[in-house]
């Protein structure tokens, strides 16, 4: 099959599995061999297309023009390759980790969670081979509407509060914010396809006018989630535990940050915006969103609020790695979106098989439970080092590359943040580690045992990963070097 | 010419189109209201015709004598807007009648004053 | 007979309504109905691919030539607001049938369907038409229809709704009129055209002025232009959900037709937005109208009259892109008269669904809870219709939400742009209420039963739906002929 | 009034007249004052006249509802179908000229029927109006 088709294929399976999904919904058991399949054969159709990618070919498929002289349009490059990798590769195990999970917790709407999951997913194939800024736009709102159902998917007034956070900030912010900057980078460069060494480049802008179209980029994006447009992550919180897991610690927030990197990238050039003034101020609203996110972190008790944070932390490393506009950080901040994608689905995972085995939410309930689930913590002790970047799980590899980075570029204040998020990161995590496994259990606890196998299994994969990922790493890494410039 | 005289058909004009107007506006009464409505499209009529008219013109009918003729248009046209009129007055009593069967009164703040 | 087009593309209805009355049935009315509106799109459709090929389709009735005779003259603007009326007719025509059936007591709908036609005669006269006085005329034919239309609603309110909007529309209507009388006093003539090209040798300027201000009050009032809209929420709430739907798509866009072509076409444009304020007044009330509707939408409890305020809403930025003046913004404006007109028909067409399968006399945004579930179909078509409203990407409001924030930047105006975002994230909110009904409020009472709507009406309905997408999605004609007529309207050019 | 003798004895004396006046105002139109606007509303002015003085039931025996609306509808018709037979003739719509060879004769057949369509028309609609408010009773209306 030729690029075009496999494009192609990756946009449509899902949705056809989406719609077969619906039809289905009578049947629970092919319901899933449906998702399951699905997921299959979209991986299969991203992971043909890497060998084309990694030898520089660029497959493209252009639709409809959608106004004239913007197409609807799709081009793969190493960066949309690599995000679309880890999100198909990744949804193959969340869906069997859902099933355990939907079954075991009895949730309700169940077909409508497959469907609308793998309506998800094409939106996020959308937006990770996007050819312009209008096809990402149109799909990162698809992105949004898509999931909406899922954060609201137990429908009481928690649900309906959370979803509204949801739908008003990520909305807001990208018809309030994105959309205006896109109409004027279409007003000012005449075209809306991601060029290398970016669009602007022969705008001619001064540094104000660029660093204000940044900040409506940046803040627009809001599925980037930096402070203070964060908000919606911890109130997507309300939705099951492999939606949070999937998708708001891997589909919807890395198409934020990858778009947020498409853009310094593809749009503004990192030569652009380093040779004026415009971007300085980004680090710092990266540092800190880092750092307090980090902070409330800390103090969070809720589990998956304090993963929530953990994430709105770790994006922002993406953003500030990106934002330092050397190659060698450009390149971290790449690979930063595949490692914390692996470690951070599988703490998600943890999480809710923890909630699933014994109905505990809280960090305090967790004293001695990894005395009755060993598997589920040790996955969730592999994910909380890999975030905090102790070789040999992944995180380490990515922050290596980034306080290289920050050396190279002098910047001793990134650095600094780095190295204080780090401590925070540890400090969050940690304490569950250690209550977990060497406090005592209260007297008079359950016996519940591990989660269901399916759920264990998936956990094994995900940590599996983030183990292997460095020993593999000339996939993305060789993907990210060629992202920022950098020979393969 | 003085300005009154000169333009006598246009001040009529504007003080039928004011007072249907403001009776359109400050009576509460349906049928009033309707009336107003009527006086406003009388001063179309008015608006149209009186400038058609030339003073010793004719109906214009080429005939050997007569070298000025009145403009036919403006009636023809005023013709349809009376036409549209009682089409619009009708309809308007009817409405009125029936708003009546179902409120039983024709004062507007007592219809709106009534729950569905 | 393809040159005579322009003719029956008024005549067919208007002959057809005589009929009905004639044969007094039910059946044979709905059919008729139905088929006239379809024949009527295909004229349409031909009337604009001619337009497209080989310019100006002028036609003289009774072979009087113009500027004498009364002139039907298709051009790139009216054709493409004659495809939207017919478009939004042959959808709202087969599903009237269970519609109507169900609201409006059997022996009237004779007269409901011969009053559709006429309205439909009227709004088309109005668009192809090129007299001046013969757009009063079918101005007032189809807006005597409407009145009628109207009152057929169901509750004893739609007899008001009907009377303040003939009360508003017929003083709307003599201002144009006196505004037309004017002109002519002017220039001596009737026909569009001919009004244009005299007037530039006019001197004294105050009669024109004054006829200025009547027709932009007088057709503001038909469009419900912000302060002037107070009769538009209850005549949509009130009206039978059929005689809604194909008002809220058509007679409010056929009056900005009349509007576009009186300030474009007759007035000096140049003039009109250089040395009048009529930009500033414009662009302030056409914002003033985004926010306020959308607030009062975003408070309605009445789904209706919700999408009734949204509608003023919506106008606003029709009206907003005449404001702003350049080729982007008209284009925006001018795609923005179809794509509201499909949208909004498409979410009254649905609410006729719910309501058919309510049995309720009104729809409150209370009453949708568990519609997700109950007309799964129905509620899916409403949220893609709303998402529409708002203008997400791939749906057609997003389309000329595009054009008009361009043309607000080719102004410089970075305000106007922050109140059109700001506004579609009002709209955000008040469809979001009707989706957070259908989708997550628990039904009242029993477990839902799935009733989905008949069939014909559910496939009407889903058909707007489509078109709502298709036009986000596949713009060629909509933006391609909205082009064309912005171009002609700013070139001078008739 | 239906007691009223002289009214009764007036009204059927005038009754007759007053319709050949109609029709002499309709088919004059073309050479002076009249046409199908007066005409129909003369001659629905006798019907209502008769209506009035013998009660609204002898006024619907005389011209009964349906026949109200379908001259009403009829009128329209034929004017419509006057338009069409000139596109029929090879003209225009509305043309006039090719209803006959010779185009003077084609504008006086097309006024001819054009202005019969706008009679009936115009009576069905007096007539049609007339009813509409003389058919409600005072106690539907007080109720």
């Amino acid at each position: 099959m030729s690029g075009e088709h496999l494009i192609a294929a990756a946009l449509l399976v899902p949705a056809a599995g989406a719609v077969l999904i619906a039809g289905a919904g009578r049947w629970p058991n092919v319901r899933e061999a449906v998702t399951i399949a699905t997921s299959a054969v979209l991986f299969a159709a991203v992971l043909a297309l890497l060998p084309g990618v990694l030898d520089g070919a660029r497959p493209q498929l252009v639709l409809l023009e959608m106004l004239p002289g913007i197409a609807i349009g799709f081009r793969i490059e190493p960066l949309g390759m690599l995000f679309a990798l880890v999100a198909s590769g990744l949804w193959i195990v969340n869906s069997v980790y859902s099933i355990g999970y939907m079954r075991s917790n009895k949730e309700s709407r169940q077909t409508r969670f497959y469907a609308c999951f793998a309506l998800a997913l094409s939106a996020t194939m959308g937006v990770a081979m996007a050819s312009n800024l209008l096809t990402l736009f149109l799909f990162y709102e698809m992105l949004t509407l898509s999931t909406w159902p899922l954060v609201t998917h137990h429908g009481d007034d928690k649900a309906r509060a959370g979803g509204r956070v949801y739908l008003g900030v990520l909305l807001g912010t990208s018809m309030g914010l994105l959309l205006p900057a896109i109409i004027v980078t279409w007003a000012l460069a005449g075209t809306l396809e991601f060029a290398p060494g970016g669009m602007l480049r022969d705008a001619g802008l001064s540094g104000a006018a660029l660093a204000g179209l940044l900040a409506l980029y940046v803040f627009g994006i809001g599925k980037a989630a930096l402070m203070p447009v964060h908000c919606w992550l911890p109130a997507a919180m309300v939705a099951p535990t492999p939606v949070s897991a999937l998708l708001h610690a891997v589909a919807v927030v890395k198409a934020g940050v990858f778009a947020v990197v498409k853009v310094i990238v593809y749009v503004f050039g990192v030569d652009t915006l380093a040779g004026a003034p415009a971007a300085d101020w980004l680090p710092f609203v990266a540092g800190f969103t880092i750092l307090a996110a980090s902070l409330v972190a800390l103090r969070a008790d809720n589990l998956k609020r304090r993963l929530a944070y953990s994430t709105v932390s770790q994006l922002s490393y993406v953003v500030l790695a990106t934002a330092l506009l050397a190659p060698l950080s450009v390149a971290a901040a790449v690979l930063h979106i595949a490692t914390h994608a692996v470690g951070k689905i599988t703490l998600f995972f943890a999480a809710g098989a923890i909630y699933t085995a014994s109905h505990k939410t809280e960090v305090s309930q967790l004293a001695g439970i990894g005395r009755q689930m060993p598997w589920t913590m040790g996955a969730f002790a592999v994910g909380a080092l890999s975030l905090i970047g102790i070789p040999p799980a992944a995180g380490f590899l990515s922050k290596w590359f980034m306080f290289q980075g920050a050396a190279a570029q002098g910047s001793w204040a990134v650095f600094a943040v780095l190295a204080l998020s780090t401590i925070l990161n540890a400090a969050y995590f940690l304490p569950i580690l250690h209550a977990a496994f060497l406090r005592q259990p209260p007297a008079g606890e359950a016996v519940h045992g591990e989660a269901p196998w399916t759920m264990v299994a998936a956990m094994m994969v995900t940590a599996g990963a983030t183990l292997a990922l460095p020993f593999v790493a000339s996939v993305p890494l060789g993907l990210a070097r060629s992202v920022a410039g950098l020979s393969p | 010419m003085s300005a009154i005289t000169g333009h006598f058909s246009y001040w009529v004009t504007v003080f039928l189109m004011v007072a249907g107007l403001y009776i359109i506006i400050s009576r509460t009464n349906l049928l009033k209201k309707l009336i107003g409505l009527a006086i406003l499209q009388t001063s179309v009529y008015l608006l149209y015709i009186a400038p058609g008219k030339l003073i010793g013109g004719t109906a214009p009918i080429i005939a050997d004598g007569f070298s000025s003729y009145s403009n036919p248009l403006p009636h023809v046209l005023i013709l349809t807007a009376i036409v549209v009129g009682v089409a619009t007055l009708a309809l308007g009593l009817a409405l009125v009648v029936r708003i009546r069967e179902a409120y039983g009164t024709i004062e507007e703040d007592e219809i709106l004053g009534q729950e569905d | 007979m393809l040159e005579h087009l322009p003719a029956l593309q008024v005549v067919l209805p208007l002959v057809a309504a005589p009929l009905i009355v004639l044969a007094r049935h039910r059946g044979f009315a709905w059919l008729a109905t139905t088929a006239v509106s379809y024949l009527c799109l295909v004229i349409a459709i031909l009337l604009a691919s001619r337009v497209m090929e080989g310019g100006a389709v002028s036609y003289a009735i009774g072979n009087w030539p113009p500027p004498w005779g009364i002139e039907y003259r298709v051009d790139a603007l009216s054709s493409f607001v004659l495809v939207l009326v017919a478009l939004t007719a042959s959808f709202v025509a087969p599903y009237a049938h269970r519609s109507i059936a169900a609201e409006v007591p059997a022996e009237r709908h004779y007269i409901l369907y011969a009053m559709y036609c006429l309205c439909l005669a009227g709004l088309l006269g109005i668009t192809i038409t090129g007299d001046a006085f013969n757009v009063f005329v079918f101005l007032e034919i189809s807006s005597l229809a409407m009145y009628v239309l109207i009152a057929l609603g169901k509750r004893r309110k739609a007899l008001v709704a009907a009377y303040q909007y003939m009360l508003m529309g017929t003083v709307g209507a003599t201002f144009y009129v006196i505004g037309v009388g004017l002109l002519y006093l002017m220039t001596g003539t009737l026909n569009l055209a001919d009004m244009a090209e005299r007037l530039r040798a006019v001197e004294d300027v105050r009669p024109v002025l004054a006829a200025l201000a009547f027709i932009t009050v007088g057709i503001g009032l038909k469009l419900a232009l912000f302060p002037l809209h107070q009769w538009l929420p209850n005549a949509y709430a009130y009206a039978p959900s059929m005689v809604t739907a194909f008002l809220a798509a058509t007679a409010t866009k056929v009056s900005v037709y009349v509007l576009l072509r009186f300030y474009f076409g007759v007035f000096d444009p140049s003039a009109l937005f250089e040395r009048l304020p009529m930009r500033e007044v414009f662009i302030a009330l056409s914002v003033a109208a985004m926010l306020s509707a959308s607030l009062v939408a975003f408070y309605e409890q009445d789904v209706k009259r919700l999408f009734a305020w949204s509608s003023v809403a919506q106008i606003g930025y029709i009206t907003l892109g005449i404001g702003l003046d350049n080729q982007a913004s008209l284009t925006g404006s001018i795609t923005h008269l179809l794509n509201h007109g499909v949208t909004k028909g498409a979410i009254f067409v649905l609410l006729g669904a719910v309501a058919l399968r309510s049995g309720a006399i009104s729809v409150s945004v209370a009453s949708l809870s568990g519609l997700g579930r109950r007309m799964p179909l129905t509620a899916f078509g409403l949220v893609i219709a709303g998402l529409s409203l708002v203008g997400i990407p791939g749906t057609a409001g997003f389309i000329s939400k595009w054009y008009l924030i361009v043309g607000a930047l080719e102004r410089g105006m970075w305000w106007v742009v922050a109140v059109i975002v700001g506004a579609s994230i009002i709209a955000v909110g008040y469809v979001w209420r009707v989706v957070e009904a259908a989708y997550l409020h628990p039904a009242q009472g029993a477990t839902p039963v799935r009733h989905e709507a008949p069939a014909g009406m559910l496939a009407a309905a889903l058909g707007m739906v489509i078109l709502c997408v298709y036009f986000g999605i596949e713009t060629s004609f909509s933006v391609g002929a909205a082009r064309d007529a912005a171009l002609l309207l700013l070139g001078g050019a008739r | 009034m239906k007691d009223d003798i002289i009214l009764r004895v007036v009204a059927k004396l005038l009754m007759p007249f007053m319709l050949v006046f109609a029709l002499y105002v309709q088919f004059h139109g073309d050479y002076g004052p009249g046409g199908g606007f007066q005409a129909g509303v003369i001659a629905a002015a006798a019907i209502i006249f008769y209506a009035i003085i013998f009660g609204l039931a002898a006024g619907q025996v005389l011209a009964p509802d349906w026949l109200v609306e379908t001259m009403l509808a009829a009128g329209v018709l034929l004017y419509a179908g006057v338009g069409l037979a000139g596109i029929a003739l090879g003209g225009n719509y509305l043309d006039y000229f090719v209803l006959d060879a010779d185009s003077v004769t084609g504008q006086h057949r097309g006024i001819f029927w054009v202005e019969a369509g706008v009679g009936c028309t115009v009576a069905g609609v007096m007539l049609k109006l007339f009813y509409m408010f003389a058919g409600r009773s005072r106690d539907a209306e007080d109720a």
